[in-house]
């Protein structure tokens, strides 16, 4: 049996990517130290180091794309696409349509995300939900080491844009570098499942909008993305020493939305829990409700997520943030 | 090497013409909403697109006409496009500030600024898959404001990337003059950000070609981004049907439902009377700077190559004869298009 | 009685604010022409002329409210925000939570949105889902000159950041400027009610928050706002003359979002219509749904919304866009 | 005009002791994540902060700390920040890149680039608030090539605003050595964008001082931004437990589990022999920049500084006391307020 890290899964698929097919690049500030074994192995043509233009660099990755590059766009941390969205928002998502379908961009940007290790509200955002909401944007989050290659691979193979999103508690050089620096005297809730675990033999793509169920449950349906996952299965255990089961169904991919996944699921269950680390309004949980409802499914529904600028204080950001005791607050609040 | 007087006055001549038939098109009622021309930057398009060949990519901005016109792009594709019909050169999605073809490499965006990190990608592309090849982005002056342009100069000359930056500089953006928004100097600006620039008169074509030869030839060998700096004049204002224009040119049917509030404002309350007749100063100062561009007679660019052509007086009614052909080949295709659409 | 253009409207709050008020200022590009009149009264320090320069002037207003300005900056299309949208997201949004609620930004962000005359995808956008999404920001969308201004004095007394969204259909010297130019041989489906009405003999600030009812109904609810508040009162007519009876709210603003007085329908008539110009997913069509299920409401669902990158083309623009027959269609869907 | 040397002296060491015990907290897990020290840029902020004044504002990034320190904020409400307690300067909301004083009109941000806008905002605020004020924006030479930052300088130039732009230049934004990303010349690209531009050694404060004295007269008098480009050396690496600096105090320990991997992609597959060998060369070279500013010795500012004391030593041994136990102080004080949370 293989076991990697869920970085080292990433790298792993990504070398093998570039190594089969010379057309894909990676670009982005510091990425001869973050990505040190990919520029040893590939040279500085094919993994560039930026200046800090976000702007530039992501608007540079559609139009490379479109010549026939496939470029892995590194943006550090996801809350910077803010200051270049528009090349993603107003370029890579509209091209496609402007172009009546002539023309694509087949672009990964590659972005950690999310909270838990204490460094403020501007620098532990999910943001997935944002990006989702533009037609024409793509957005994975994997919460395990092999969703993460498998997902990577389909994320470059992908002939428009794709957001590829891993949470900072899965990648551990985000913790090493950003967290603990050194340090050993610091705790994070780090799932283990997510961290480390089996891989396939040899990566093969899995396809981007297919939600996985990683529990079963008759009496009710828990579904999330990324760490929270994790967090739905933990509570799920509980809930079941308590006689309720709960299923847990990890979405993988934000947009395109697995909607059969769900439905399929709350039809049985009558009852919907989503939870979801990015904010909660107008967004992932907002839409999950809205494709049960479509769907003439009714159900029961509450969600657990972040309500508010995310707090620096680690005691209070863990209660900002989906955690266990949350969601087992929300799953009672389901009336039986 | 010296540029081909024809070939650049026929570019010209032929986006002109091809710019006066969407005019009327678009006064007819066939295309919607904003049409921002290229006229009075014909020589600046001219005199760098026609070192563009196969291979190299344009980065188009809100005036991708032109450009696209000179490059070759089928012309009924352009206006069935600008008419939003489905055999448009992007099936009547993109529109005239979206247009693109993937055969030219050439993209627009009606974002401002966003043709300099277009550009950067195209000549990354390049350097990776086409050596030797070039990317150009045009832009206007007002966009040397924005972030992502100056930003993309940068990249272009740390990765010495092979692009030509073609700055068309009317000394406008919508309604506001350059200079009262913009510090320093252009030129000092794109130095400083480590390309290479240049200044050009652009109503002059000849000039312009020149300039370009020599960015391309730089780009083509690795010498990393040039920036030219050409100035120009847009004699149909921003857009067509530019409010300003239309008080300038038919100032009492304009004016009336305008006077009255605009008066009552800067006689009542507020600033002092003399800010205010500052303010009023400005107002005058727009209409006079759009009624001046309106008129601009000599440095029309067309107008300034004619003399250079080494051609006969009947060869070159011939030239626009057939040139008036095409576009008029092209309109009807579109309107029959349209028509056959019912 | 009193009768104003919604631009009118816009414009006579905006100025007696500012007479009223020497901390407003209004800055942007082309003020001076746009603004044409509060720069005659005002004159240049008060009214200025920015360079193309979004990230920058955005990311000024912020700062300059913060030092006791109150800023009301336009940015012409909110298409454009996605140029400087980082001064939003990441800093007036977090401002007040960043500092512990010690301080705040006092902005408007001015800007046109909507379509529906034939500019193209990158042109016409809503976006105000995108925009409340993230916690911290306001966003109002008024349908008729009375709320036009109530909502402006509102939104430049509010202690916060606003986004204040003028339809472009609704505001005259858009259409002037953008399509017609002088033209009078095109068409555009703008609401008369919305264009023009009639106005308070004195403005008085409209809370943000409280959604209207336009129309009862106790056969279904129609939510909406911005132009498609009049497609769904259109609408609501000819199903009055078919025997249903569709009542209609106006949400006026999106964040924050006037759940109440949507769930108090929903309760009633059991069926909630969505009907909303901005992108389907992700956004305030999904909030919507999740605000009843919340509620733990039972209700039959349906959104007509903006499915993809708008078409340039205004045959297929005018279906892409929430209208009467989509919706009419929409209604004829949820069971009786 | 001269400087106290005293006072700057006092300044200086009084933020490095701090920053000391801030280390030190940092080090026992009292602190959570990312931690940038202005540790090295002393002189350049205490050579500023010294003519700013009630009503000046300071525009900062995620070197907030020396700033906040020296324009006297409470030592202890900054160290409670960092400790996410809340009562902290934002009461533990903010954390060390987002520190914010109202009434120092003081705002920090960790988004690179933001303090430009930020200060031109503030300075805006000025000229129709407080007349004579100035806004004061500290950043990086990595900043230098984000596009707000340079839209922020055009701004200020276009509306004559009283912004000194404080450009800390280190030579590295995280591990990518700036030269290596930035084309062209910081100051060329300052004026080319208004702004008056000076360049100076940042690790002498007198020479700062000097400087920033100008640029404060001039901004104060309605003359418009200042750009000072000063140099400097940060000795901590980018952040607290930055790994590169890791490797060279720690080589055994911490390169254990990188060799292995680094070596197998170095010697299979991949680009060419000499571009692998050009990247090994890269990593090397970042490594031993990185141990260079690990032994920044004589370019310490601090140290720099105290030839220039004119006390006795005696007496300066009482300044330090004052400042220690003031540091002292407010770490106890921090802890207590931990302690008394639970
Ligand atoms: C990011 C962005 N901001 C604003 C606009 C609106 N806009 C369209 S064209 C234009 C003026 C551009 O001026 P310039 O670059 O000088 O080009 P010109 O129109 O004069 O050729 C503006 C402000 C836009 N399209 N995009
Ligand atoms: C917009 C944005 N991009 C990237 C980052 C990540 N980042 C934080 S500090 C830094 C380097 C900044 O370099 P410089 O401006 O030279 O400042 P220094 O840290 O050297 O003092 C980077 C890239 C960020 N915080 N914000
Ligand atoms: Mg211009
Ligand atoms: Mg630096």
């Amino acid at each position: 049996m293989k076991t990697m890290s869920f970085a080292g899964a990433i790298e792993d698929a990504l070398m093998k990517a570039m190594s089969e097919d010379p057309r894909i690049v990676v670009f982005g500030e510091d990425v001869h130290s973050i990505r040190m074994n990919l520029f040893a192995k590939f040279g500085e043509m094919r993994v560039r180091s930026t200046p800090i233009s976000e702007s530039a660099f992501l608007g540079a990755a559609v139009t490379a794309s479109m010549a026939g590059l496939r470029p892995v766009v590194e943006l550090l941390m996801i809350d910077f696409v803010a200051v270049g969205v528009d090349a993603l928002v107003n370029h890579a998502a509209k091209l496609e349509g402007f172009s009546g379908g002539r023309w694509k961009a087949p672009m990964v940007v590659r972005a950690s995300c999310g909270g838990g290790y204490g460094d403020g509200g501007q620098h532990e955002q999910s943001l997935w939900g944002w990006l989702a909401q533009i037609p024409g944007l793509k957005v994975v989050v994997p919460s395990n080491p092999a969703d993460a290659g498998g997902l990577m691979l389909s994320a470059i193979q992908d002939e428009g844009p794709v957001i590829y999103l891993e949470h900072k508690l899965l990648a551990d050089y985000w913790i090493d570098g950003l967290a603990d620096g050194g340090r050993t005297n610091l705790d994070y809730d780090i799932p283990e499942a997510g961290a480390r675990g089996e891989v396939p033999r040899t990566w093969e793509p899995i396809p981007i909008g297919e939600a996985k169920v990683l529990r079963d449950g008759n009496d009710l349906t828990m579904v999330s993305v990324g760490v929270s996952v994790h967090r739905c299965l933990e509570a799920a255990t509980q809930l079941a020493e308590h006689g309720v089961q709960a299923g847990v169904i990890d979405l993988r991919s934000i947009a395109p939305l697995d909607t059969d996944a769900v439905c399929r699921a709350v039809e049985r269950t009558g009852r919907l829990l989503v939870v979801d680390e990015d904010y909660k309004h107008f967004s992932l949980s907002g839409e999950l409700a809205a494709v049960v409802m479509e769907a003439g499914i009714t159900a029961q529904f509450a969600r657990v997520c972040v309500e508010d600028t995310i707090p620096f204080d680690r005691r209070r950001e863990a209660e900002a943030l989906p955690n266990v005791a949350r969601i087992l607050e929300a799953a009672s609040g389901l009336r039986a | 090497m010296q540029p081909s007087a024809e070939v650049l006055y026929r570019q010209m001549y032929k986006s002109r013409r091809f710019e006066e038939a969407v005019t009327e098109l678009w006064n007819d009622g066939h295309i919607s909403a904003e049409m921002h021309l290229s006229k009075g930057e014909e020589a600046i398009v001219a005199g760098v697109v026609d070192h563009v060949t196969d291979g190299d990519a344009l980065a188009l901005e809100h005036r991708g006409t032109a450009p696209l016109v000179m490059r070759g792009v089928d012309l009924a594709l352009l206006i069935k496009e600008f008419m939003g019909l489905e055999d448009g050169l992007c099936r009547g999605m993109g529109g005239h500030m979206h247009l693109f073809s993937p055969e030219h490499l050439a993209a627009s965006s009606g974002i401002v600024g966003a043709s300099g990190p277009a550009a950067c990608g195209f000549a990354f592309a390049a350097q990776h898959l086409r050596p030797g090849k070039v990317a150009v982005a045009f832009f206007g002056e007002g966009a040397m404001n924005q972030g992502m342009l100056m930003e993309s100069m940068n990249l272009a000359s740390a990765w010495s990337l092979p692009v030509i930056f073609v700055c068309k500089d009317n000394g406008m953006a919508i309604t506001t003059p350059s200079n009262e928004v913009t510090g320093g100097d252009l030129l000092k600006r794109a130095r400083g950000l480590g390309a290479h620039a240049i200044s050009l008169d652009g109503t002059d074509v000849n000039e312009v070609w020149r300039a370009a030869r020599e960015a391309f030839v730089r780009a083509r060998e690795g010498g990393g981004p040039t920036f030219l700096h050409a100035t120009c004049v847009h004699p149909d204002g921003h857009l067509l049907g530019d409010p300003l224009l239309r008080i300038v040119r038919k100032p009492v049917r304009e004016l009336k439902s305008r006077v009255a509030p605009l008066m009552k404002a800067a006689t009542t309350g507020g600033s002092s009377l003399s800010e205010k007749a500052a303010s009023l100063g400005s107002i005058v100062d727009m209409l006079g700077r759009a009624s001046k561009a309106d008129r601009q007679g000599a440095s029309d660019p067309v107008e300034q190559q004619r003399p250079q052509l080494s051609i006969s007086d009947a060869q070159r009614a011939d030239l626009e004869r057939e040139v008036d052909a095409e576009v008029q080949d092209a309109v009807a295709a579109a309107l029959r298009s349209k028509e056959a659409r019912g």
